[in-house]
């Protein structure tokens, strides 16, 4: 509808750059406002749900020493946990200031080591495990869904789809628990446990035990997710096939695979990238299940820990840093798709 | 509905889904009259008895027969996944078409709201929150994760009910004055029943899915028996690396079964509302080819 | 080769523990209350004294080579052992141990071990004395605990233990940390310990599931592991009996059914009675795969307190007594009408609850089942995660619950039910959660506190036992054991549960050590 | 043929690039098949712009989309021929029967097509540019990116498009500049018959008299050939040369421009020119066809007009009207069947 | 002549948008539009896609509510009186007769609404009675064939005439259709045109109707009126328009109009460079049309053009038309 005349394209292009910029605030706004209220709630949880962490200590100290504790030392770790009476915005405000000096607290369960040591030890892990396995779960799911979809209805899309639906929709920890059973402990071909051989301590030896450590968790996640990714994208290509785009490639006499590739593909894909970019996002956060079952040493199983003992500063710490890592994932994704797709480029 | 009915991934879907509503009605009574086991009594004589004579599916390490667990989970995870699916699919609807349809600050407010916990990281808040409600039953579960799982529905419906509430035939109704709560209900919403449909069961198979993760993890009412429950109990007992398989596949199965079974109907939905995917379905392709064939066209 | 976890050579022993996650924090600040320390602290900071589980969880010598009550019991003066020294070389002092024992004294938040004394005092170079403020026989035992360690003055007394997480770890024990990373913690064999030299130069300490270490024993990777194998026999002994050892040792300690006595109906001991009679022991037992471990009537386990149990209640007949138990309910005025419990037109239903984390939901329902046999009794079960149990059971907001009862010593076990702890429902207590009151028992308990006299204190606990097993305050349902897994392939000379002088359990410091000590090379890798 | 074409196409060629026989196409759907092509037959020579009407599904998309062997599924040829006579070659290609291979030859260099709605016809996440030269250098591999490059910017400035546009988004543009390069697009490998399904629906009166304007420049220019699929008569009574009439899958007439509109064989012609009000002869009280299209899924026994055909008489309901050679036209009415089965 | 029912005045429409980047923009949809509806006259508006036509309907409609000027009902301006109101004399007919009904209700309920909404009526029977008599009203008989169908199962034709029907049933002084021919089949728009013309006649409506395709406002309207850019440009007497169109963009809209009657040689002449629509947003000045107009003066680019009478009530906005006005 609105035409831009050549001659007015200089202007034009700094009224742009300036909307684009007041755009870009908005959205930092709304990023704002977000982690503001993950914070907040954050904050807010531990103190408003009843319990308190000296419990979670003393129950767990009986239980791994054996023996009772002494009224005398109950006493005595309540004390070392804070004063739950203390004023709440006060409490608030110096949780904020800790915030953001990126200061989490001391742990509870591992007293005194600091929270930011535990996020930091964990965080590789994950991010290098689940990292990988969302990039290729969704690297292949997509690839698999271009095919179906560009041959909707052939006899590959036939069986590849309710497969797809049915593998699915298996719980996801329990293939992992069946794929434990069987590659590690029935085959032995896999470690039960681990992120790395402790004595392949570096170079090109720990690397290779990290992908052996890594192999069946990576599996299993890729297993159990690569299906949604498949319908998405199957379903998003048989719509796009039909768009007039497509056929109009075909008519042009460009060979099948161009079309299904940069007409039909490329466009299919808009909505998964999204979806693929929060997923990213959701990496810190999303495995938790599969580092259980294969005692892998990443955050899933720190904030597993941290929440059976109320460990609050880690569970804190995890929570933060999830929310962070989805924030920050959404941001790329509208950066990314505004990238892929000219028409929210330009802003219409 | 008819077309609905016909495609046989429907009718699979449908099926099945009947089976363990079934199952989850007259569970109790199945386990009683038909099973002759009550779920939870103890089989000294059998423990972890592999399947065959006195228990069909075998018996767990409690000595507890797996099967009549089974049927008697059906009704744990269908309730979980049923009431949080309808308390997310209510949210959503309630926040998504109130924001859509009456725009302006309730929108905006709601838009934000939505925008806001569709990026708290789901399962971790789920957990935690869970986590401080631990023990307190399959109520509190299903609740905590209805209470997470509307944002999605939400910004969809959102969407939807803002571009309806700018179609001809709601300005229309509009201009003959009818009533906004009235123009909602019987004109917005029908129109979204299919997409609320399919909402519903995506959220029920998260909501199935996250009860029997939220058990593994020992958020649970274990005084109750689900699928996830069951498939804890295994874990607690390394039934997966005894070999007990009796015990842990048939919950897990059965999750994917109805799991599978909601995707399908899912597909005839989605088909449903997009007669493109309709034209892409197996039999349509292979009836083309047939005539094709028989026109002795097309090489 | 897959999973070569271990990779220990001739001379390494590999423990694999199961119960501290798949990451340790490298945190030696073994006097803090974390639950998640570096493991094998215990190996390298020591306490005074050690507990016998092979003698009654009587307290014997260990830092401390002798130590003598005064003062009518109020004074206890420990003899320090000489030839003891820290693995930087320098010896232990009096002044050390001073320090030591000071500091939950002087910074009380850190006073994890609960210690009772009220002073501290140098008496001279060999000797450190403790004063209480009243006879404290039976409370030596709190020297034994690994949360009170004898650590090096000269590098503690500049610490600031709120942020101090003594990552290079200075102790008197075997050992002495060679390396640390999050996934496995290697430890070296100090050749001046005082105790002797253990055999092997390193011991590797690396993280594992349950799950897991089963097949890391069955593989080899694994040396050494406590952890409950229910099936042990067919899984894991058969397969190579001459390795593969199971080894069970008592702790003690029993896993009960505590009543809320400060709750009607259940402060009526006719129907904690008629309760107990009715749990069916051996089926549980059955289902946990532990025949024969089923808890007698004062929940003090015959393999630890033999020759303290009054004769008539050894080798008690664990089969439920319906008859016994149908009687004990109808004298105590009891009937049952419509699963209810129904006294003087009240009606009662009681919820037991369980500690959900550790699936006991089966147990439970094992036991409300006989009930409902025996009395058509409706108990509802109710599962709950462990910290939320433990604070309810701290509240007294519970009718039934599940706990595990005991201590190092028949005192120990008792005196959690001293009717002082009690506090009104809905506040903490800090022990004795089912609020039981009897004069009779708490002056078994108060005489035992002061006397040393070992006959004495035998008939003393007599007396308390009776107490217990009248009264009912809990029904003792199974005993609890440290579970030992192990691969002798490499290292033999193990402690045999027949006849032990030392538990292999690798948390328990001293006898860890003393296993450490008894192990020999087979020369096999 | 028309007077006004030799007027403006120097050297009409007189040769036939086109010849369908006996069109059967049908979506395959449900229980009952889709009949929308019905033995559709017709031929058109180098040069010559052929109209073909109808109403809204009477078949004409499914028509051009057969005719360039793009129909989607469910839509499948049953029968008939579609010979392509490509220049300088003697034998002709049945597109029907032809192997992809050789169609993707065929493809664009011989035989292009346009779209009704330009907004979807464009590959809306590429560049217009880079669309021509993707297509350029599809079938000539040995172009140079920039020279394809500059290719497309000399055919954009033959629509009328700036070259500083080249680099533009297709939402970027309007609609009118749009369709104007799809047309630009079809032309850009030279073909020798281009088909073109409503391209002008989609813009308003002016801009569509602006693309038709350049249409027919361009036609005088290079000579291809082409069938124009619209539903508005009037509009195909100035541009087209000959102009077929479809109804309910059928040809039902075909003639000289003129002809059709001067004096219609078929009731169903003259009732659609009379559905289009003049704009400059006097008003009169105009009809329209009473009733509505039939159901292509069950379309009436006999001629498919009958039910709204004024002039029906006994024998209508049952015979299915053959195509006559009337004059210079051909006509499927039994009211001039008396001329003879052609 | 009578007074006109439904007036608008001066009324100007102005749109915010937000891009998809949180940027605002200022759409000019219509500015500076004066109309008047009589009972029993149709007027004419035609214009090219986005000048505004649909903008200034809802207007009319009571839609939007203008930004600036004012839409008088009666000789009154609105504003005081109810939506309801306004509705029971004002009635509008959409573009697409399939979106302008609900697939899910049946042609009964649809019918129902606007009798109980804006007579109260309430009784079955009497409810019964009228929808068939709405019904044959726009001629679908036998009506009872098509009471209870639903959208799909009807043409496009059966729907626009349900459509209308429905706009009917409120007994309005006014109908405002917005294009309501353009989406049905060539064949049954005639038909559509004389059922208007019909309801004109019969009932004395005042019907405003929205086209693009002058040869059919030429068929139905007694008045013509030419929109471009938000802009009226042109309006009077159908046959003045169209025989001696005064504003250059109305010449250029009835010469792009086919016309099987004119000589094919001129008619594609020098379309080439015409250039395109403005852009409302960013509008240019003076005279709106005045980048593609042929006869462009130097005003034309700063002042915008008054409005100038000729004979017989024909007006237009053209600086070319300066000192001609008769009045
Ligand atoms: N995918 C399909 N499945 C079934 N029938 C179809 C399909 N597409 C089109 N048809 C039917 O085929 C017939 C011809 O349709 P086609 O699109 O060729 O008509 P058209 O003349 O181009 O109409 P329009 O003027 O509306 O574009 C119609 O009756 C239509 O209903
Ligand atoms: N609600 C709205 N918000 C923003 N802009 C609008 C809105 N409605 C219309 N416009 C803009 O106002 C201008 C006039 O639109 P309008 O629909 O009135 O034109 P029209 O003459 O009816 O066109 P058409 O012939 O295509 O129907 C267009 O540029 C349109 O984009
Ligand atoms: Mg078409
Ligand atoms: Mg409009």
């Amino acid at each position: 509808m609105t035409t831009t005349a050549p001659a007015a394209a200089q202007p034009r292009r700094a009224a742009k750059a300036a909307r684009r910029w007041r755009f870009l605030a908005r959205r930092l706004g709304f990023y704002l406002a977000a982690l503001w209220s993950a914070v907040t709630l954050n904050f807010l949880l531990p103190r408003l749900m009843p319990g308190d962490a000296a419990v979670g200590i003393i129950e767990r100290l009986e239980r791994v020493s054996g023996q009772q504790v002494s009224p005398s030392a109950v006493e005595s770790i309540q004390r070392l946990f804070g004063d739950p009476d203390a004023n709440l915005l006060r409490q608030y405000f110096a949780y904020l200031g800790q915030i953001v000096r990126l200061d989490f607290g001391v742990s509870v369960q591992s007293f005194p080591t600091p929270v930011s040591d535990l996020l930091a030890q964990s965080l590789p892990w994950t991010v290098g495990l689940v990292g990988a396995t969302t990039v290729l779960a969704f690297v292949l799911g997509t690839g698999l869904g271009v095919l179906a979809g560009w041959r909707a209805g052939s006899r590959f899309d036939a069986v590849v789809s309710p497969l797809t639906t049915f593998v699915s929709s298996v719980p996801y920890f329990w293939v992992a628990l069946l794929a434990l059973w069987a590659f590690g402990f029935l085959l032995g071909w896999f470690p039960l446990s681990g992120g790395y051989d402790p004595d392949a301590a570096s170079g090109p030896a720990f690397f290779l035990s990290v992908l052996h450590y890594g192999a069946l968790p990576a599996a299993t996640i890729v297993f159990s997710a690569f299906g949604g990714w498949l319908l998405g994208m199957r379903n998003m290509m048989v719509t796009t096939v039909r768009e007039d785009y497509v056929l109009l490639a075909k008519a042009k006499g460009l060979s099948p695979r161009r079309v299904m590739l940069r007409y039909a593909a490329r466009n299919a894909i808009l909505p998964n990238f999204t979806g693929f970019a929060l997923a990213l996002g959701g990496v810190l956060g999303g495995a938790l299940l599969t580092e259980i079952v294969f005692s892998y040493p990443g955050m899933g199983y720190l904030l597993y820990s941290a929440l059976n003992q109320r460990d609050y500063p880690v569970m804190q710490g995890v929570f933060l840093l999830i929310t962070i890592a989805v924030l920050i994932a959404n941001l790329l994704a509208d950066s990314v798709y505004a990238l892929l797709d000219p028409r929210i480029r330009e802003g219409r | 509905m008819t077309m609905f009915l016909r495609g046989w991934k429907v009718r699979v879907g449908l099926t099945v889904l009947g089976f363990f509503t079934f199952l989850a009605v007259f569970g109790p009574w199945l386990t009683e009259h038909v099973v002759g086991i009550d779920p939870r009594a103890n089989d000294i004589t059998a423990i972890a008895a592999p399947p065959g004579g006195d228990h069909l599916l075998g018996t767990t390490q409690f000595g507890q027969d797996v099967l009549a667990q089974v049927i008697a989970g059906a009704r744990g995870s269908l309730f979980v996944g049923v009431l949080a699916a309808a308390i997310g699919t209510a949210l959503a609807i309630l926040v998504g078409v109130t924001s859509g349809y009456f725009g302006g600050t309730v929108d905006n407010v709601l838009n934000l709201l939505t925008n806001i916990v569709l990026v708290l990281p789901g399962l971790p808040l789920l957990l935690i929150i869970a986590g401080y409600l631990q023990g307190t039953g399959l109520w509190v579960i299903a609740l905590v994760i209805g209470l997470l799982g509307w944002p999605g529905g939400a910004r969809t419906l959102r969407a939807q009910s803002l571009s309806i509430a700018n179609r001809d035939f709601l300005v229309a109704m509009r201009m003959l004055g009818e009533k906004r709560r009235r123009l909602v209900f019987f004109e917005v919403l029908p129109h979204l029943s299919g997409l609320i449909a399919s909402m519903f069961l995506h959220a029920m198979i998260g909501g199935i899915m996250a009860e029997a993760g939220l058990a593994f993890l020992g958020i649970t009412d274990s005084s109750a028996v689900s699928w996830g429950t069951m498939i804890q109990a295994a874990q607690q007992q390394s039934a997966v690396l005894r070999g007990l398989w009796w015990w842990f596949v048939p919950p897990g199965l059965c999750i994917a079964l109805i799991g599978t079974a909601a995707a399908l109907v899912n597909f005839g939905v989605d088909e449903l509302a997009n007669p493109k995917l309709r034209a892409a379905t197996r039999s349509a392709t292979r009836r083309a080819r047939v005539a094709a064939r028989a026109a002795g066209g097309e090489a | 080769a897959p999973g070569n976890t271990a990779g220990g050579g001739a001379d390494t022993l590999v423990i694999g523990k199961t119960d501290a996650g798949t990451t340790y924090p490298r945190n030696f600040n073994v006097v803090g209350p974390a639950t998640q320390k570096t493991p094998g602290a215990s190996l390298i900071y020591e306490p005074l004294v050690r507990t016998d589980y092979s003698d009654g969880a009587t307290t014997k010598p260990w830092l401390a080579e002798s130590w003598e009550f005064s003062d009518g019991g109020a004074t206890l003066s420990f003899t320090i052992r000489e030839g003891v020294t820290f693995s930087d070389d320098r010896p232990l002092t009096a002044d050390d141990v001073h320090f030591s024992l000071n500091l939950p004294l002087d910074q009380p938040q850190f006073n994890i071990a609960g210690v009772t004394y009220t002073a501290v005092e140098k008496v001279d170079d060999k000797t450190v004395a403790v004063h209480f403020a009243q006879p404290a026989y039976s409370e030596l035992n709190q020297f034994a605990n690994p949360q009170l360690p004898m650590v090096p003055k000269h590098i503690w007394a500049d610490q600031d233990l709120n942020t101090w997480t003594n990552p290079d770890p200075v102790g008197t024990g075997p050992v002495t940390l060679a390396s640390f990373s999050a996934q496995q913690v290697t430890l070296a064999t100090r050749a001046d310990y005082w105790g002797g030299t253990p055999r092997m130069k390193t011991v590797k300490i690396i993280p594992t599931s349950q799950d897991a270490v089963k097949a890391q024993l069955l593989r080899g990777e694994v040396d050494w592991a406590a952890t409950s194998w229910p099936g042990a026999d067919k899984e894991y002994v058969a397969v190579d009996p001459e390795h593969h050892q199971y080894q069970q040792y008592a702790t003690g300690r029993a896993y009960a059914l505590v009543f809320n006595a400060a709750r009607t109906p259940f402060d009526d001991p006719a129907l904690r009675r008629a309760l107990s009679l009715t749990i069916p022991r051996t089926d549980i037992v059955a289902t946990l795969n532990r025949p024969g471990t089923e808890a007698g009537p004062t929940g003090l386990a015959e393999q630890v307190y033999g020759d303290w149990l009054k004769a008539d209640y050894r080798d008690a007949d664990p089969a439920i007594d319906v008859e016994g138990a149908r009687k004990a309910l109808s004298d105590g005025g009891f009937t049952v009408e419509n699963g209810a419990l129904t006294k003087n037109g009240q009606s009662f239903t009681p919820t037991l609850s369980f500690n959900q984390d550790y699936g006991w939901g089966a147990y439970a329902d094992i036991i409300v089942n006989s009930w409902r046999k025996t009395f058509g009794l409706t108990v509802k079960t109710v599962g709950v995660p462990s910290v939320n149990l433990y604070e309810q059971q701290q509240l007294g907001d519970f009718d039934l619950t599940v706990a595990e009862i005991g201590g190092p010593g028949v005192f120990a076990t008792y005196a959690g039910f001293n009717s002082k702890y009690t506090k009104p429902l809905g506040q903490k207590a800090p022990a004795n959660f089912g609020r039981f009151t009897d004069p009779d028992l708490d002056a078994a308990i108060q005489a035992m506190a002061g006397t040393d006299d070992e006959g004495r204190l035998k008939e003393l606990a007599k007396d308390a036992q009776t107490v217990v097993v009248e009264q009912v305050p809990f029904a003792p349902i199974y005993n609890s054991y440290w579970f030992i897994n192990i691969n002798s392939k490499r290292w033999g000379g193990w402690p045999d549960p027949q006849d032990f002088d030392r538990v292999p359990f690798p948390d328990l410091g001293p006898d860890a050590a003393r296993t450490l000590l008894g192990l020999t090379p087979t020369g096999r890798k | 043929m028309s007077v006004r074409v030799a007027d403006e196409v120097t050297a009409v060629e007189t040769a036939t690039v086109l010849d369908v026989d006996g069109l059967n196409v049908e979506y395959v759907t449900g229980d009952v098949p889709v009949r929308a092509c019905v033995d559709v037959s017709f031929s058109l020579r180098r040069g010559e712009i052929l109209g073909v009407a109808g109403e809204s599904g009477s078949g004409k998309s499914t028509l051009i989309t057969a005719l360039t062997r793009l129909q989607r599924p469910p839509a499948v040829i049953t029968g008939g021929r579609i010979l392509f006579h490509p220049e300088g070659r003697r034998a002709p290609v049945d597109l029907v029967s032809a192997s992809d291979r050789q169609l993707r030859r065929l493809r664009w260099t011989s035989l292009s097509i346009v779209l009704q709605s330009a907004m979807d016809a464009l590959n809306p996440v590429a560049r217009i540019g880079a669309q021509f030269v993707d297509v350029l250098r599809a079938h000539d591999p040995g172009l140079s990116k920039q020279a394809a490059r500059e290719r497309a910017v000399e055919l954009l400035g033959m629509v009328g498009i700036s070259a500083d546009r080249a680099r533009s988004y297709p939402h970027e543009m309007s609609g009118g500049m749009r369709q104007r390069a799809t047309i630009a697009l079809a032309l850009a490998c030279e073909p020798e018959l281009v088909v073109m399904d409503e391209p002008t629906t989609a813009v308003d009166v002016v801009m569509q008299r602006q693309i038709l304007a350049q249409v027919l420049r361009l036609r005088a220019e290079l000579g291809f050939a082409v069938v124009f699929v619209t539903h508005d008569l009037s509009l195909l009574l100035e541009l087209a040369d000959r102009i077929a009439i479809m109804y309910a899958g059928r040809v039902v007439e075909i003639g000289a421009a003129e002809s059709i509109y001067r004096a219609p064989r078929h009731p169903y012609t003259r009732g659609l020119r009379d559905s289009f009000p003049p704009l400059s002869a006097p008003l009169r009280t105009l009809s329209g066809i009473p009733g509505s299209p039939p159901d292509l899924r069950r379309p009436p026994g006999g001629c498919p007009f009958h039910p709204r055909c004024p002039d029906r008489f006994t024998g209508c309901e049952e015979h299915l009207p053959v195509m006559s050679t009337v004059d210079d036209g051909l006509v499927a009415c039994r009211l001039h069947e008396s001329g003879g089965v052609s | 002549m009578t007074a006109p029912i439904l007036e608008a005045r001066d009324v100007s429409m102005h749109f915010t948008v937000r891009g998809a980047f949180g940027q605002t923009a200022v759409v000019r949809a219509v500015e500076g539009a004066t109309l008047a509806l009589r009972p029993g006259g149709i007027v004419a508006l035609v214009g090219e896609s986005g000048s505004g036509k649909t903008t200034l309907a809802r207007l009319l409609a009571r839609f939007h509510r203008p930004t600036s000027g004012e839409i008088r009902l009666r000789g009154e301006p609105v504003g005081k009186r109810g939506d309801r109101a306004y509705h029971r004399d004002v009635q509008m007919v959409f573009q697409d007769p399939f979106g302008s009904l609900n697939p899910l209700h049946r042609v009964r309920y649809n019918l129902e609404r606007a009798l109980r909404l804006h007579h109260g009526v309430k009784d079955r029977a009497e409810l019964e009675r009228r929808v068939v008599e709405l019904l044959e009203r726009v001629s679908l008989v036998p009506a009872r064939d098509f009471v209870d169908k639903f959208p799909h199962e009807l043409s496009g034709g059966q729907r626009q005439r349900v459509v209308i029907a429905r706009a009917l049933a409120v007994e309005p002084a006014v109908l405002l259709g917005d294009e309501p021919i353009s989406m049905l089949d060539v064949s049954i728009r005639l038909d559509m045109l004389n059922l208007l013309a019909r309801l004109r006649e019969e009932e004395g409506l005042a019907l405003l109707y929205i086209t693009h395709d002058i040869a059919s406002a030429r068929y139905l309207c007694d008045e013509i009126v030419v929109m471009y850019a938000g802009r009226m440009v042109e309006g009077g007497p159908k046959e003045d328009v169209l025989a001696r169109p005064l504003h250059p963009y109305t010449r250029l809209l009835i010469e792009s109009s086919p016309d099987p009657d004119r000589g094919r040689a001129a008619l594609f002449d020098g379309a080439d460079e015409l250039g395109e629509p403005p852009s409302l947003i960013d509008p240019p000045a003076g005279c709106r049309f005045h980048p593609r107009c042929p006869f462009a003066m130097a005003r034309c680019r700063t002042e915008a053009p008054p409005r100038t009478t000729v004979s017989s009530g024909q007006w237009a906005h053209c600086w070319l038309l300066d000192g001609q006005e008769t009045t």
